[in-house]
């Protein structure tokens, strides 16, 4: 059953160093808040998955957070590469980064394979593509009806899968619309989940039978978090910082202008900053 | 006839190459304005498809990144990101999916992984996000970049997707059953690959550009159809309809 | 694209001789006028699939419209056993019935498979299950990663997909609420699709960005039953008319009152008997 | 005390064995009023998950099928099916399963698919359904049924869905790592697992109830533990809370 509590409280309990996390959102619902409050935490050793390895990912790496990195696109969506991540594999700063790659399809697969319980997923996959050279978890496996070579992978089970959503109703139960990507599967292959939402409501009564909703029993912790995606959005509640991506290239160009960025912006604040941060990104209800 | 860059020549080709009936695997920059190009000028009913899980979207703006909330809101329907490469996109519904990257050879392959070695690498570039799976599941590929000795490489320095292989019969023998790389649409010309060998050939000039040009900008000896066209221009209403949406693009993406 | 027509149209250009067809449907939507109307064109030497058979199959294996049956539960739901599959299996009349049986996890894995163009669908499944024995169509593979057993089945790929939705658009887009069960997958794993729907519309423009729905382009035929599913129901519409359920099987019972009650009911019927038959279990809206 | 009937006692038994934190796979029938009588008793936040995907339903009335609209309108949440079955029932989420059938061996196997020989059957019976999966991919499997000697045998036409197998080791033995049946609640009594043999063994006799009539009704020689306990009868609540529901169900299906 979801406990409702801090975000400081949520991550203290559930992510442990050394500790393999998914923090996932696909450009919708990246769950910023969560990430900064891990990094304040100390956090170290982390494997990190994720699709779309992006700003916070970057901030993570560049802050010496995470010990392997499992992906398929390490972009800032957009704007163009990561640069403490680029550091990190090109130069080891600030320490070396393991990498395991797969293609969107493969994670996605991995990702659907853990909800379901499965050890591995099966898919048409990886023909032609030189990731198999490099890749040790990709193998492959025959039909045994048609004789079709199909990919497998691993399933993603992470130790702790972390989101934010819209609402939480007060007994933990969490809805997710829009670009819904990979979230339910995230948390529904991970041991733990931390679900940053931006309301609590009474119940969810006036919602779609058939809308992406988690139910408390699935979820570990639930933290309200207003603004807690930005500069990434939340459809419905505030829009994308489109500034902010492309103030992240510069700052992530240098190693100083980082540190220092990152000490003022996260490690020296609060989760409730992120409310004032979209104030004006406000969707008209 | 009004003045046009190669940016927008490449554009106007690429949407000209989209059906109405089309169902197209976007991705952002040159593809987006492309496929929405054509959504606003002859393909009005065309499918776009974005991997985020958006299917059917007819954005007022090009979106800066595949996840914007603009493409939920006037999509069709909104899945989930595994739905969207099972069903839809390894379920062979994509007509034309749409690739570019840092490196590509004369086969189609292509390279958005790393410059230099994978271990040690020059550039660690993004990845290959949904392209190891796009380039072999959807009907046919149309590559949309601008031609550069950096980028028209003669050997790749890592394979993300596949095109034609090693050409000839090699995409075949692989096991891959979908068409692969139909075109190539650069800023100078329009390759097609060849029947047999499958190498890119130049089958259309843009206005101005040379053999000369062409030449020089890839890093391999660059193959002539025998009979070459010449691009048609963009049209007024090509043009007109392109700048609208990039400056209607700026407008709300600089408006935060 | 779909093509927006009659429900006798629908059926004469899409379902042949010796197809295989799926009309799907789980205790919500099942698709009776459909099954109706293809009787009523005398289709034969079918093979169905169906997870659920019930009524429908029943009156099909009955008239001797069907030569093989793919399932894994054939019950009057709520009632009793199917008397006219009985009939067929136990005493070959009207005909033999060939059938391939299979789990709820074997059929509903092997239809998402369909839909995501796979051969085979690959699930734990049917261990210590005696099927394994009688239906070649059960195989096992190895997980490459880990060695564990797996089951696999072959994906589900009819030639057609019947089912029952909500409502269309004037383009084809389908919607579908409630219960949706397995009928996206049918239609998107089948060549062809016919839907029956309550009510054509302008738009969707009011409805949830992930509620379910298959575009116009992933479906052949749209044709508006109102009450198509009765005496199934549709959620927001009309209410499930659990008398006829009940009478069925005393219908069911006999070859000559099945008979009989099929030439009245079913062969000198039309699609828009389907309107009255629920005319008193609407739903207050 | 009020009078009541052995099915009541049947309910109420399998009811009491449910706990406020189970999520349930419900099957129609007795296992439905069972979880009911639960969440309406003792368990007002147990999970209730039927397998026409609805998720956390809170009937007022029981269903009539798996999939009545009810179910749907009082979910937390409605998934599809091939959903339902992988991620929630294959992804181990589900604490309890209820299954019941035409027959039952000692070991809690059961079959639901043909009387007599498979090919040639004397009653074609409905099939498994989720039963396959359910049996071993809940955490535990509760088995309601009345006993009778046709139901209760010692061996069974047709193994539907694996209870402990052949007994002992033999479910680990072929990869199942859930505890299988624990619990078989009749019109009689109560049986559990021995903890070697697996073996069904009453562990507690229902009011009126005697060791002769359990014997006499099943098809092997039946074992009975050394403390043998008399089941608690039904309490006054328990009663009129399952009498209303039942009244309810019977207005409400009766109703159109």
């Amino acid at each position: 059953m979801a406990k409702i509590q801090s975000l400081s409280e949520a991550v203290a309990e559930n992510i442990k160093d050394g500790d393999t996390v998914a923090f996932e959102g696909f450009t919708h619902l990246i769950p910023h808040a969560a990430a900064h409050e891990t990094l304040r935490q100390g956090r170290k050793d982390l494997t990190v998955i994720r699709m779309t390895p992006d700003i916070i990912y970057d901030q993570m790496i560049g802050m010496g957070a995470v010990k392997k990195l499992v992906f398929s696109f390490a972009g800032n969506p957009g704007v163009g590469l990561l640069r403490r991540m680029r550091d990190a594999v090109e130069n080891q700063w600030p320490r070396a980064l393991e990498i395991e790659e797969h293609s969107h399809a493969a994670m996605a697969n991995a990702y659907e394979a853990g909800a379901a319980g499965l050890p591995c997923a099966i898919f048409r996959g990886y023909r032609g593509a030189e990731l198999v050279r490099v890749n040790p978890n990709i193998k492959f496996v025959n039909c045994p009806f048609t004789g079709e070579e199909l990919a497998a992978v691993p399933a993603h089970r992470p130790d702790v899968a972390v989101i934010h959503a819209q609402k939480a109703t007060k007994k933990g139960d969490v809805l997710i619309e829009g670009i819904t990507g990979v979230q339910k599967e995230a948390v529904l292959s991970a041991k733990r989940s931390i679900v940053t939402v931006e309301e609590i409501v009474d119940d969810f009564d006036d919602v779609h039978p058939n809308a992406t909703v988690l139910p408390c029993w699935t979820v570990t912790s639930v933290a309200k978090v207003p603004g807690g995606s930005h500069p990434s959005y939340t459809q419905g509640y505030y829009a994308r910082d489109n500034a902010s991506y492309l103030e992240w290239d510069k700052i992530s160009a240098d190693r100083e202008v980082f540190m220092e960025w990152m000490r003022e912006h996260v490690m020296n604040e609060t989760p409730e900053i992120f409310a004032k941060r979209v104030a004006h990104l406000k969707v008209q209800g | 006839m009004t003045n046009f860059t190669s940016t927008e020549m490449m554009t106007v080709a690429a949407a000209r190459a989209l059906k109405n009936s089309d169902v197209c695997f976007v991705g952002i920059g040159a593809p987006s304005a492309a496929c929405n190009l054509a959504r606003l000028t002859h393909a009005p009913d065309i499918t776009l498809i974005y991997e985020s899980g958006t299917i059917g979207t007819a954005p007022d703006v090009l979106p800066l990144s595949i996840g914007d909330g603009e493409l939920c809101d006037t999509a069709v329907t909104t899945v989930s990101v595994p739905e969207m490469f099972r069903y839809w996109l390894q379920g062979g519904r994509i007509t034309v999916g749409f690739l570019g990257g840092a490196q590509l050879d004369k086969f189609g392959n292509i390279n958005t992984t790393v410059v230099g070695d994978y271990d040690n690498p020059k550039v660690r570039l993004p990845g290959g996000g949904g392209a190891p799976e796009i380039a072999v599941s959807c009907g046919e590929i149309f590559i949309t970049m601008k031609q550069s000795l950096r980028g028209f490489v003669d050997k790749l320095d890592f394979i993300t997707s596949l095109g034609h292989g090693t050409g000839g019969t090699d995409r075949a023998d692989k096991g891959v059953t979908t068409k692969g790389p139909s075109r190539l649409i650069t800023d100078l010309a329009i390759w097609e690959p060849d029947p047999e060998t499958k190498e890119f050939t130049v089958t259309s000039l843009h206005q101005g550009a040379t053999r000369e040009q062409v030449a020089e900008t890839v890093g391999w000896k660059a193959k002539f159809a025998a009979e070459l066209s010449e691009t048609p221009l963009p049209t007024a209403e090509e043009l007109e309809v392109l700048r609208d949406l990039h400056a209607r693009t700026k407008a709300a993406h600089s408006g935060n």
